[in-house]
């Protein structure tokens, strides 16, 4: 598969399952096909791509403000996120919808953040995976925190399968340019902590193609921390899992952090609200397309015959159904109370606040009878 | 000429480019995408990927690198791409873009613009719709000013630009696509404020985004018998204290608007400053009509949450209650 | 006992880690050093390396593992070793810290303290001297409080490791070495301000550094003739109102010192709110001795650039001429 | 030499000079010595310990009120700094007294910031020396933005000596943990500026033993940004200018940045105002006083017979100048003006502003009326 060109020359770009779907022999990494669930990854990745082009969808009708799709990006997501632990904290940026489902955060959660009906839209803690960060680079850092957390509880090569912990911070290309990115290297590379960086490089930052922030590849700037980088095929499901897995276990043995970069492409245009072929050209992206980490699975079930009709056909009903609740569970959305601002800045309302809340409140009962149909 | 804001930002700063060569465009997505509010569109194609640079993705480096330009001699012009996101560059901002005149005595100076859509009301997401001029304007060292016409945005984006001190310049993004004549007409000075409406009962005080709100409550005061003057400050930092208070001084009384949070917010200044200046004329207290002391919430409670023309109205009854 | 502030905070925080192992202090030479002002001496030494983590040189690491360390648990306690320094740690104070209980909903409480000396006055070089209250203020979701004596110090840090709300807390660190009883007595509530100095003609509103300027110049007035009340305000944020107000509404003249620059200072906040609240009871505007609107000087202007006793007095004096 | 000892193993530490004063071949550097004037090295050296040193005296005699000791780091910054052209700009920390001695900075001028005089104390264009920056790896990113402009000027590359520009920016060891520090990299790989980045590690940042920041050495913190970094024994003038050369010389010819860590260590405490016994031994302290960059210069000078008993004398001579003139100098050094913080606030004083500075000259008038002897 054609790699990204950087000036600098190129990383190997590790591979377990080829564009056409067979497997391959990598020197570096290694999966032991008996551990993994080829039917269920697939089964994420149909689940999340249609989880995303159903948001699409939403945003068009007006249901949505805005949509960072993933397309393209269900296999990076997908592979990290089948081998977490329940006990593994996951801190996402704002697109790792795929992520989010595969951790069991219901699809309609994700929804309100862009709905505007919240600025969250789940408990952090219920399934460890935190809150949407949309500030560039800044969740590295608290994943950093969470991991020095995870040391001093001794959460972290104890040799227990139920106690040591990872954290699996996610971030795009782009944030590998912020400076607190960068802090968060220092920090986990000299405290040796066990979280692991996750960089789905798509290629894009917005309109900024990788040369922008870089001339080598993502995974070497790991080198320069002291750390390990890996780079793997973004689109090849079994190696970002493989890689992920070897990671996460290295961090929870105490063998400190690893930066994976998952060589893939944002498909889509930024958010719905951006226009990519202002700074793109179509052919670019098809070539892309065509390197579907779908169609690639696909292909590797109907050879091996794990999947058979009635499996993928179980796949379209059950992403039918998501679609589904999609659709309806958006709508019905509750509209968030005047009241939620104020009740949350504080654990307990200071007085003045409290006397601006009654003024607010004041305000929007008179709204709401000056508009009551005369 | 019937230009919308953005239109008239992008040829205050093609003119800029045209008439100095050491005037240079720095900021994410500008260049190819021409700014996600498509504020720079066609610049970069026009004078180059010098001139008009696609930084990498990070907000100190775009002040801290536009510092060093300003030392070799450019003129630098920041876009920092959303309110929410200036942050990072806030410790090169204020520990060495605003101290370094002072600090060199004079030696140095810096001809530094930040360009900042901000505010809300667009319907967006966390970090994309707030206020945050108070820091700037608390900040000795910079010139904060708001443009709330495309008049004003052409004009001040080229005086910001002219200026030998580093100026934020912050952009009403929920303003950018209401159209408005622009004219080579004199501009006032761009640390000047102005009273874009008379009346003689009440002094209502806005900027940047607040100033149509403010506008159109005048109107209706008016319908309640109240005569509003209206005056849009267009400079936070300096303030021009004169044409506050010596309106003030007539109408008695002062309400002042802004999206900013209530507390410690620009309010706050004038406030103090009106009761001081306009002490035996004030016939209530300075009012203002603000941003809670919350967060900027989500979408669907901005429109309550904002100043608005209710709440500015309610509040103007409530002056003349006293 | 008789207590530096210093050796108060030392107690204070040694007091929280014992209390409550999830308490953790992390910041840069706070351990094998004890702090360059000896705030945290022989804590590393009693509580081990991972309670008193010296932390890499990195203020944006220290707010942002705090933030991850208070998701996991824990009660961290940030050290920014001087006010000019904070500003590297903004954008995750203002964008992360302050706003992520708001953005959750509550589900995720942060309880992180920053401590931060703050204050002018002791001759020190650039960036060593500056009062940054005023950002923090402004910035919805922060508690924002000061000690400005060893008991409210040895008092208040434990309240506010104690609190679920971050909170910025700052030192004056010009008092830092002067003596004062400290007991066990019940503290009043970490937001409320406290009248340490009855009087009945003026009011002096002062904080950390500037309460014991303004309790000096007090007694200097009093021999003028002019009793002065004054109150140390102790908490930025809330603000505590009522005590202020009330206090005023006796006197009917009010005076702020500190040595934050003047405009969009506190002061303005305070002016904003006495001048509403007790519109009817103001003998003469609120009046503010502060520092100017410049960067902090080079030391050897300091102590004519700060608010001292003498800019107190001919303030008073302007107070009782209207 | 014993070097700095990182858990990761240790980068070659690249030298020309052994402690005991003869050359040594060095697979990466070279130095032709009819380039260099070993005299006036010394000179600088010697000097710059002096200017040290009584600056320590001022302070303890209360003339200074706090001052930055660059005692041990002599070899690095003068080496360094005698391969500097006219038109190449430097950015100094707050600790390259030798540097600015070497550029022709007036040392008493590095004395107003310390007495509290000045927030400044020279012209940074008068020499091309930056003012100091308190602010740790701020001035990184000026030196960025200062070789964006070198490089839109078309001085970098011509090929003419006297046009072609290069910026040398210095930063100590603790200072690779800043976010902007790593900002800077960022930008100067990716777009290939004339900048090097000149880190003299000294092993400690205040308290913090280089441990803290890092586990492996520093100059491979370049490699993950995509540009060649290289250790030298900073205690080796010659290997310090050799490779400060070589990288200049890079970044004039439009070859990008380069990373220079050179090794060396903080002899004195970190400043006056610190007590280095709380958190270093003494041995350690002490082993590296007997690698003293001035007496392995002597010794090669000696050696050499480059330096006769004629040459030492005049140096001490010159020495003792130099400090007469510092003592002299210092107390000499004009009181600021109230006025000042006012004039330079702005390029034109806002009216307000103005009004403040009228209130403040009648308050310091009436102070002075006040004071003035009854
Ligand atoms: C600090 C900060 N600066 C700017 C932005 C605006 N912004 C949102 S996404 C984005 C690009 C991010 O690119 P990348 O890190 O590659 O992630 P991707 O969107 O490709 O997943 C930018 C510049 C932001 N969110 N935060
Ligand atoms: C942003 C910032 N944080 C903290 C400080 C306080 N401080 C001054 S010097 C110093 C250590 C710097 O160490 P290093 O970079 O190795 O330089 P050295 O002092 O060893 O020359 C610190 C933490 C500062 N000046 N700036
Ligand atoms: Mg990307
Ligand atoms: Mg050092």
């Amino acid at each position: 598969m054609a790699e990204l060109q950087t000036p600098e020359g190129n990383e190997p770009l590790h591979q377990l399952l080829t564009p056409d779907g067979s497997t391959a022999q990598d020197e570096l990494l290694s999966l032991d096909l008996a551990t993994v669930d080829p039917c269920a990854l697939y089964r994420d990745l149909v689940l999340t791509r249609r989880l995303d082009s159903e948001a699409i969808a939403l945003q068009r009708q007006g249901e949505l403000g805005l949509w960072p799709s993933l397309l393209g990006q269900e296999a990076a997501q997908v592979g990290a996120a089948h081998v977490l632990l329940e006990q593994d904290m996951v801190f996402p940026t704002y697109r790792e919808h795929g992520v989010a489902h595969c951790r069991g955060v219901d699809p309609i959660s994700l929804l309100g953040l862009f709905r505007g009906t919240t600025l969250g839209g789940w408990d952090p803690y219920d399934r460890n995976f935190n809150l949407y960060t949309l500030v560039i680079g800044a969740q590295t850092l608290h994943a950093v925190g969470y991991a020095m957390g995870v040391l001093r509880d001794d959460a972290m090569g104890s040799g227990d399968v139920n106690r040591d912990t990872a954290v699996l911070a996610f971030l795009g290309d782009g944030a590998l340019s912020e400076g607190e990115t960068n802090e968060a290297f220092v920090w986990a590379a000299a405290q040796q902590l066990p979280v692991v960086f996750f960089c789905q490089n798509n290629q894009w930052a917005i309109s900024a193609p990788y040369r922008t922030q870089s001339r080598i590849p993502a995974a070497r700037r790991a080198s320069g921390f002291g750390f390990s980088g890996i780079r793997v095929d973004g689109n090849d499901v079994f190696a970002c899992l493989a890689a992920t897995r070897e990671a996460l276990n290295k961090a929870r043995s105490g063998g400190g952090p690893t930066l994976i970069e998952a060589l893939t492409y944002r498909v889509n245009a930024h958010t719905t609200a951006d226009d990519a072929t202002r700074y793109r050209s179509a052919a670019e992206t098809e070539d892309w397309t065509n390197r579907d980490p779908l169609a690639r699975l696909h292909a590797y079930l109907s050879a091996e015959g794990l999947g058979d009709t009635d499996f993928f056909a179980d796949v379209d009903a059950r992403s039918d159904a998501l679609a589904e609740r999609l659709r309806a569970g958006c709508r019905a959305l509750p509209e968030p109370d005047p009241t939620l601002p104020f009740e949350h800045t504080y654990a307990d309302m200071p007085d003045d606040l409290r006397q601006q809340l009654r003024e607010h409140h004041a305000f929007v009962a008179s709204m709401e009878r000056s508009e009551a149909p005369q | 000429m019937m230009l919308s804001m953005v239109k008239a930002l992008n040829d205050g700063m093609r003119h800029a480019l045209e008439a100095d060569k050491r005037v240079l465009l720095i900021g994410e997505d500008i260049g190819r995408l021409g700014g996600v509010f498509r504020t720079t569109d066609g610049l970069q194609k026009d004078f180059g990927e010098d001139r008009v640079v696609d930084s990498p993705l990070g907000e100190a480096g775009i002040v801290g690198s536009a510092i060093g330009l300003a030392m070799r001699g450019y003129r630098p012009v920041c876009e920092i791409q959303f309110d929410g996101f200036v942050y990072p560059a806030v410790n090169q901002i204020i520990t060495q873009l605003a101290k370094i005149r002072h600090r060199s005595s004079g030696a140095v100076h810096l001809p530094v613009v930040i360009r900042i859509p901000f505010g809300g009301g667009i319907g967006s997401i966390e970090h994309h719709s707030e206020s945050p001029e108070t820091y700037f304007a608390h900040t000795a060292g910079l010139k904060v000013v708001t443009c709330a016409t495309p008049q004003d945005a052409y004009s001040m984006i080229r005086q910001a630009i002219a200026s030998d001190d580093p100026t934020i310049f912050l952009e009403p993004k929920r303003r950018y696509w209401a159209k408005g004549d622009v004219t080579e007409a004199q501009d006032p000075p761009l640390d000047k404020a102005r009273v874009v409406r008379p009346g003689n009962d009440i002094t209502f005080i806005a900027y940047g985004p607040t100033v149509d709100t403010a506008l159109q409550a005048a109107d209706a005061a008016e319908a309640a018998g109240h005569s509003a003057e209206v005056i849009d400050l267009r400079s936070l930092s300096p303030l021009d204290t004169e044409t506050v208070v010596s309106s003030v001084q007539r109408t008695g009384r002062a309400l002042v608007v802004h999206e900013a949070s209530l507390s410690h917010g620009v309010g706050a200044e004038l406030a103090a400053r009106v009761q001081h200046d306009a002490f035996y004329f004030l016939e209530a207290p300075v009012l203002r009509v603000t941003g809670y002391d919350t967060p900027y919430p989500p979408s669907k409670l901005e429109h309550d949450w904002l100043p608005n023309i209710e709440r500015i109205l309610s509040a103007t009854k409530r002056s003349f209650s006293y």
